[in-house]
């Protein structure tokens, strides 16, 4: 059973299925976010209705099973999707359910003076969002963002239920071709918290720039 | 320039206002005591659209403030007619309520760019004017936090007349600064108020200042005016048994009328 | 017409699960054993260039085929009446008695299904959804002990680990994982007795019948020429027993 | 494929056997979490600082990694030094674990929420450490968790499925097989999520019952 | 009764008291005023032990307050010396730091009952008898939010004075309040101060209430004392020029003197 290179490679050709679902997963679940957790503050009721039913939808029933239907079910309506594609749906669609309850959450978390100084000087509802209080949102959003990231990277491992060549399904075809349960595992463990940590730093740089010059606000 | 008549407003089951009726005329300065819970930041934020009303008229340049006319009917104000209304107005609060993530100049340039159409030149030019009058045009590039709290209310005062409105509305803009602080902005207002014929409703406990500044004093106590007259009748020799014992409590505390 | 379409596209995509020696990856990720191997060659002959294959569980299997992620099955799953039902079975290509893998020796003397339902501490492993699990069950196993394994290598640690008694799967996929574990303490029992000898297919949609018709006739073809022989029988495979059976006997009909 | 209600009826006693077993193994996760989270908390505030920052560490860790390979781990690979825990038991000490990591940061966020007025008035009246944390910090600290530690709680309903990886027959294990057994897919997974819809519908309003009772009285 | 003796207290590299000297007399009543920032907070807070010290002594009631002697040496004091120490001092704060979870009798009753093990039915007795005394008895099983600021503070100090402290800090007890519950609290505290013979440092801005209340003015500037002496004399007569601009605008804001 000698080969470990080999091995190696396939491990971290998985880590490149697992890095691209995580960029992918991360991108489509920022978009939905802001749609929903927008949608969420909408003064329309339906709106608010649709992100609502979108939000506990996702956050309701459990990973798996969102991706069992992306994959299996939605065929039979027509739509098939590339198991890459079914995958970062599925994880986007999931982690930007949660995602959106952020933005709510920052938004509403601007202090009800900064609206009412918007009515005074007579902005706009859209000019009150766009120059006022999504800026002052955003740094509130970024560290939990940053964790939902990370919860996004650790939910590509389930993906193997829908045979994408990730890192745990890699290192599972590694245990099957040579025995070895410790040595494949103990490797993708280690190659996740590093793309944890490299997550982390790079939200954190995100923030201080984003924050810079803002210091002393709150 | 001003006419309210037979206002209520409640919050639930509370009448904080009930049946209040006022006018106030062009260029008048107004001053609005009474003890707390009185209704007197209640009444500002109408004033301003902040609060909706729940009966009664209010009347402004002319214009219906919450009410228009629809195809002869008078119909609740749409955003669109409160929006219009909006710009006689300017209001400085008790916490600045500065925009924290903008430069002093963004932060009094802001809505004249975008609600007036103002070139951003222009704009800057008359920042720049606003805040040599309230003495700090070196603060220009400076971020709110990093100024002192009089600072900071002066900031607001220029902000609310960037937008050059006809009524301003100052509610306890000196409660939240240190008493040393507290000078500065004051010497604003008082030189604002002599060299504009702007309307001012004031609501404030400084009665000293009151007295200076208002043409006329208004006394609330339940939402109602217990009282009213120029200052030196309210202040030396008040009718009302009511505005009495509050005078009398405040000057116990230590502030001089 | 599927066939058509696969011509068109130059390729097949089938399912395997990773099972030496029904079906295998290799360390550089290139996929072999027994059964796509023999499906690759029939494709070869029907036009269909190459064949693009997933690995998959075996209870994604199905479903992955009847939602169009793949155009056929070919990991070794078990011709079985019910499952004919829902899938449409080439000729039988890989045949193979149920096995047992134990601990050296074979402590509790286990020879069959029954033996084990009979003793009320035996715990067996077997794939979940799979023949194995089924048999167990029918021989009057609980459920309980029954203990759905997830993949081989999972249910041979399970047993070195005394998880479990006896590990269930057919004779080639259990020798296949003593040969990598190398374990003195394991041995392999095999024929079960009372279980049946089992024989796979490739499994299509219902409705491609005649994607399946044309398969058969040229897996027929490479089964007198000596050429199916060529390719199983390296892997341990009989070819006699895949050609001594026919569908119809093994789906019931 | 059609929806076959006999069906639905059929397996349903199976599925709900499952259900059982899921919920068990959420509840004693959540107790293992809920202590061993207290657990990390306590460390990661000690005043050995390789102590601390150790545990800091070792959160991360356990934090930055995907549970279900964390599962593996702990049942496939810790027997080779020894440790040979039955399925339910690792399951519940891996998910345990994992989520502990999680509480002990809603437990140091608790406790951090207390102002800072209130430790100072509890020194000016001259209570001693103990008897600050006993009558002043915790009885504040810990109503505004009790909203969070509950979604926790939600979100390892929702993560049983990975234990199927180890063998345990949950909720989703069994909806496997049954379709497995039946070749019928969309009846056993569609309610599985109806299951986990119904529950997390059910823990929705039984959080706003607990925010409305608990996450104001924090002020 | 309170000797400081060259103590200095920085922030990182930021000296905020710099080798400040003073004593303070059995039952002496002081007001320390000062500009913001001017460190007076810190003080009380070093006396409370809220904050450690850079260097320096205290020496309360006879006793070091930061040291003690182990083996005939000087050693930093140790928690149960520091716990010693404390039973001396009460404090009362400017946001009054009750315990919101527990009842007002309750708040008053916790630290007697726990620090000196008096008995539950005696320290409720004495718990009553002090809010008889600042005017809330009727209170005694409302929560603290259910009471108005100033009712807050009040319970405030009957949770110091339950600990019988022969010292009492007040840190701008009364600048948190609507200026009409201001006067309730002053009450209390110049009863207070006419009937005990504790010894009270009071920090605030209230210069009208210093006056009366004080024996004597500390004023504070950058850490150091720039003047004391009797209140008449520092507020009709100040000698240093600081003092002298620091009361003018203090007086400008509108402040009684
Ligand atoms: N949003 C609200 N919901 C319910 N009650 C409110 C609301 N806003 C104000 N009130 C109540 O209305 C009454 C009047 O409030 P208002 O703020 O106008 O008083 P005020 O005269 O400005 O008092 P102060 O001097 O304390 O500022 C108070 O009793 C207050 O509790
Ligand atoms: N924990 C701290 N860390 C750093 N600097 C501090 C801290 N506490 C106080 N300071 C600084 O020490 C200085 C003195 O503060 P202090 O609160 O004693 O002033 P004060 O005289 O009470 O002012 P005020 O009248 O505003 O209450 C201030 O400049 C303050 O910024
Ligand atoms: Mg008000
Ligand atoms: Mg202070």
């Amino acid at each position: 059973m000698g080969d470990w290179g080999g091995y190696l490679s396939l491990i971290l050709q998985g880590a490149l299925v697992t890095a691209k679902l995580t960029v992918m997963g991360c991108a489509l679940a920022l978009v939905v976010a802001f749609i929903a957790g927008l949608g969420r503050v909408s003064r329309f009721a339906a709106i608010r209705w649709l992100a609502t039913a979108y939000i506990e939808f996702f956050r309701g029933t459990s990973i798996f099973v969102q991706l069992f239907w992306v994959y299996f079910v939605l065929p039979f309506a027509g739509v098939t999707l590339e198991p890459i594609q079914a995958g970062i749906m599925a994880l986007g669609l999931n982690v930007g359910a949660y995602a959106a309850e952020v933005v709510r959450g920052a938004i509403l978390s601007v202090p009800r003076d900064q609206y009412e100084a918007c009515i005074a000087v007579n902005l706009t509802r859209f000019q009150r969002m766009r120059h006022v209080i999504f800026p002052q949102a955003l740094p509130l959003m970024l560290p939990t963002f940053g964790n939902n990231a990370i919860e996004l990277l650790k939910g590509t491992a389930v993906v193997s239920l829908i045979s994408l060549h990730d890192m745990t399904f890699q290192a599972q075809v590694v245990r099957a071709q040579t025995g070895s349960t410790l040595i494949p595992f103990a490797t993708i463990l280690v190659l996740y918290f590093l793309m944890a940590l490299a997550l982390s730093r790079a939200i954190r740089m995100i923030e201080t720039r984003i924050t810079r010059g803002l210091d002393g606000v709150r | 320039m001003i006419r309210i008549d037979n206002l209520v407003k409640s919050f639930g089951t509370f009448k904080v206002l009930d049946g209040l009726s006022f006018d106030v005329m062009p260029g008048e300065k107004l001053a609005l005591i009474g003890p707390s819970g009185s209704g007197k930041t209640t009444i500002l934020r109408i004033l301003m659209t902040l609060e909706s009303i729940s009966d009664g008229h209010i009347e402004i340049c002319g214009d219906q403030l919450y009410h228009m006319q629809r195809n002869g009917r008078e119909v609740p104000a749409d955003e669109a007619h409160l929006h219009k209304m909006r710009s006689h107005i300017g209001m400085v609060f008790q916490h600045f309520n500065l925009f924290p993530h903008k430069s002093v100049l963004e932060n009094i340039t802001l809505a004249p760019i975008l609600t007036k159409g103002t070139p951003r030149a222009k704009a800057e030019a008359r920042a720049m004017e606003l805040l040599e009058m309230v003495g700090l045009a070196d603060k220009a590039d400076a971020r709110p936090a990093q100024l002192s709290g009089g600072q900071k209310q002066r900031v607001a005062i220029a902000r609310a007349l960037a937008l050059q409105p006809r009524i301003m509305l100052f509610d306890e803009v000196t409660s939240a600064l240190d008493p040393e602080l507290v000078e500065e902005v004051l010497l604003v207002m008082k030189r604002l108020a002599a060299e504009t014929d702007m309307t001012m409703l004031l609501v404030t406990h400084e009665m000293g200042f009151a007295h200076e500044f208002a043409d006329r004093v208004l006394f609330f106590d339940k939402g109602r005016i217990v009282e009213q007259g120029p200052p030196e009748q309210i202040f030396s020799n008040p009718r009302e048994e009511r505005t009495q014992s509050f005078l009398r409590k405040i000057i116990a505390a230590g502030h001089r009328v | 017409d599927t066939l058509e379409d696969l011509k068109g596209q130059g390729f097949a995509r089938i399912a395997i699960a990773n099972e030496p020696p029904y079906t295998a990856v290799a360390a550089d990720g290139t996929v072999s054993g027994a059964a796509p191997d023999v499906a690759r060659e029939v494709f070869k002959r029907l036009g269909v260039g190459d064949v693009v294959a997933s690995i998959s569980e075996y209870g994604a299997m199905i479903p992955g085929l009847q939602a169009k992620r793949f155009d056929a099955i070919t990991a070794g799953l078990f011709m079985k009446p019910e499952r004919c039902a829902a899938v449409a079975y080439s000729e039988p290509v890989l045949c193979d008695a149920e096995a047992f893998l134990l601990p050296a020796g074979n402590p509790k003397g286990f020879k069959s299904f029954a033996d084990i339902a009979a003793d009320p501490e035996a715990k067996i492993g077997a794939p979940g959804g799979g023949t194995e699990e089924k048999l167990a069950l029918d021989a009057g196993v609980p459920r309980e002990r029954v203990i759905v394994v997830p993949d081989g290598q999972s249910g041979l640690k399970m047993l070195q680990d005394g998880r479990i008694d006896v590990y269930s799967l057919p004779v080639l996929s259990i020798s296949d994982l003593m040969k990598k574990a190398e374990d003195p303490n394991l041995e392999m029992f095999a024929p079960v007795e009372g279980a049946p000898v089992y024989c796979d297919g490739a499994a299509f949609r219902k409705q491609d019948t005649a994607l399946r018709d044309a398969f058969d006739v040229e897996l027929a073809k490479m089964k007198e020429s000596g050429e199916f022989a060529k390719i199983v029988e390296p892997y341990g495979f009989s070819a006699a027993a895949a050609m001594s059976t026919s569908r119809a006997k093994l789906c019931g009909e | 494929m059609e929806w076959d209600w006999a069906f639905v009826w059929q397996i349903m006693p199976t599925l709900l056997a499952g259900l059982k077993l899921t919920l068990l193994v959420t509840l004693l996760a959540a107790v293992v979490a809920a202590v061993l989270g207290l657990a990390l908390a306590i460390l990661r505030r000690s005043g050995n600082r390789a102590v601390a920052r150790g545990t800091a560490a070792l959160s991360e860790f356990i934090r930055g990694t995907p549970l279900l390979v964390q599962l593996y781990f702990i049942f496939y690979v810790l027997p080779d030094i020894g440790i040979r825990l039955p399925a339910l038991l690792a399951g519940v000490i891996g998910m345990g674990l994992h989520y502990a990591t999680y509480t002990a940061e809603v437990y140091r966020a608790g406790i951090e929420n207390v102002p800072r007025g209130q430790w100072e008035a509890a020194r000016a009246t001259n209570l001693t450490m103990r008897q600050t944390w006993v009558h002043v910090i915790v009885p504040q600290a810990v109503p505004p968790m009790i909203p969070v530690l509950a979604n926790y709680l939600i979100a390892m309903f929702k993560e049983t499925p990975l234990l199927s990886a180890i063998t345990v027959l949950e909720l989703m294990n069994q909806a496997k097989s049954v379709a497995n057994t039946y070749y019928r897919y969309i009846e056993p997974m569609t309610l599985v999520g109806v299951f986990f819809l119904a529950m997390s519908l059910v823990s929705v309003v039984f959080l706003r019952v607990l925010e409305a009772r608990f996450g104001r009285m924090a002020k």
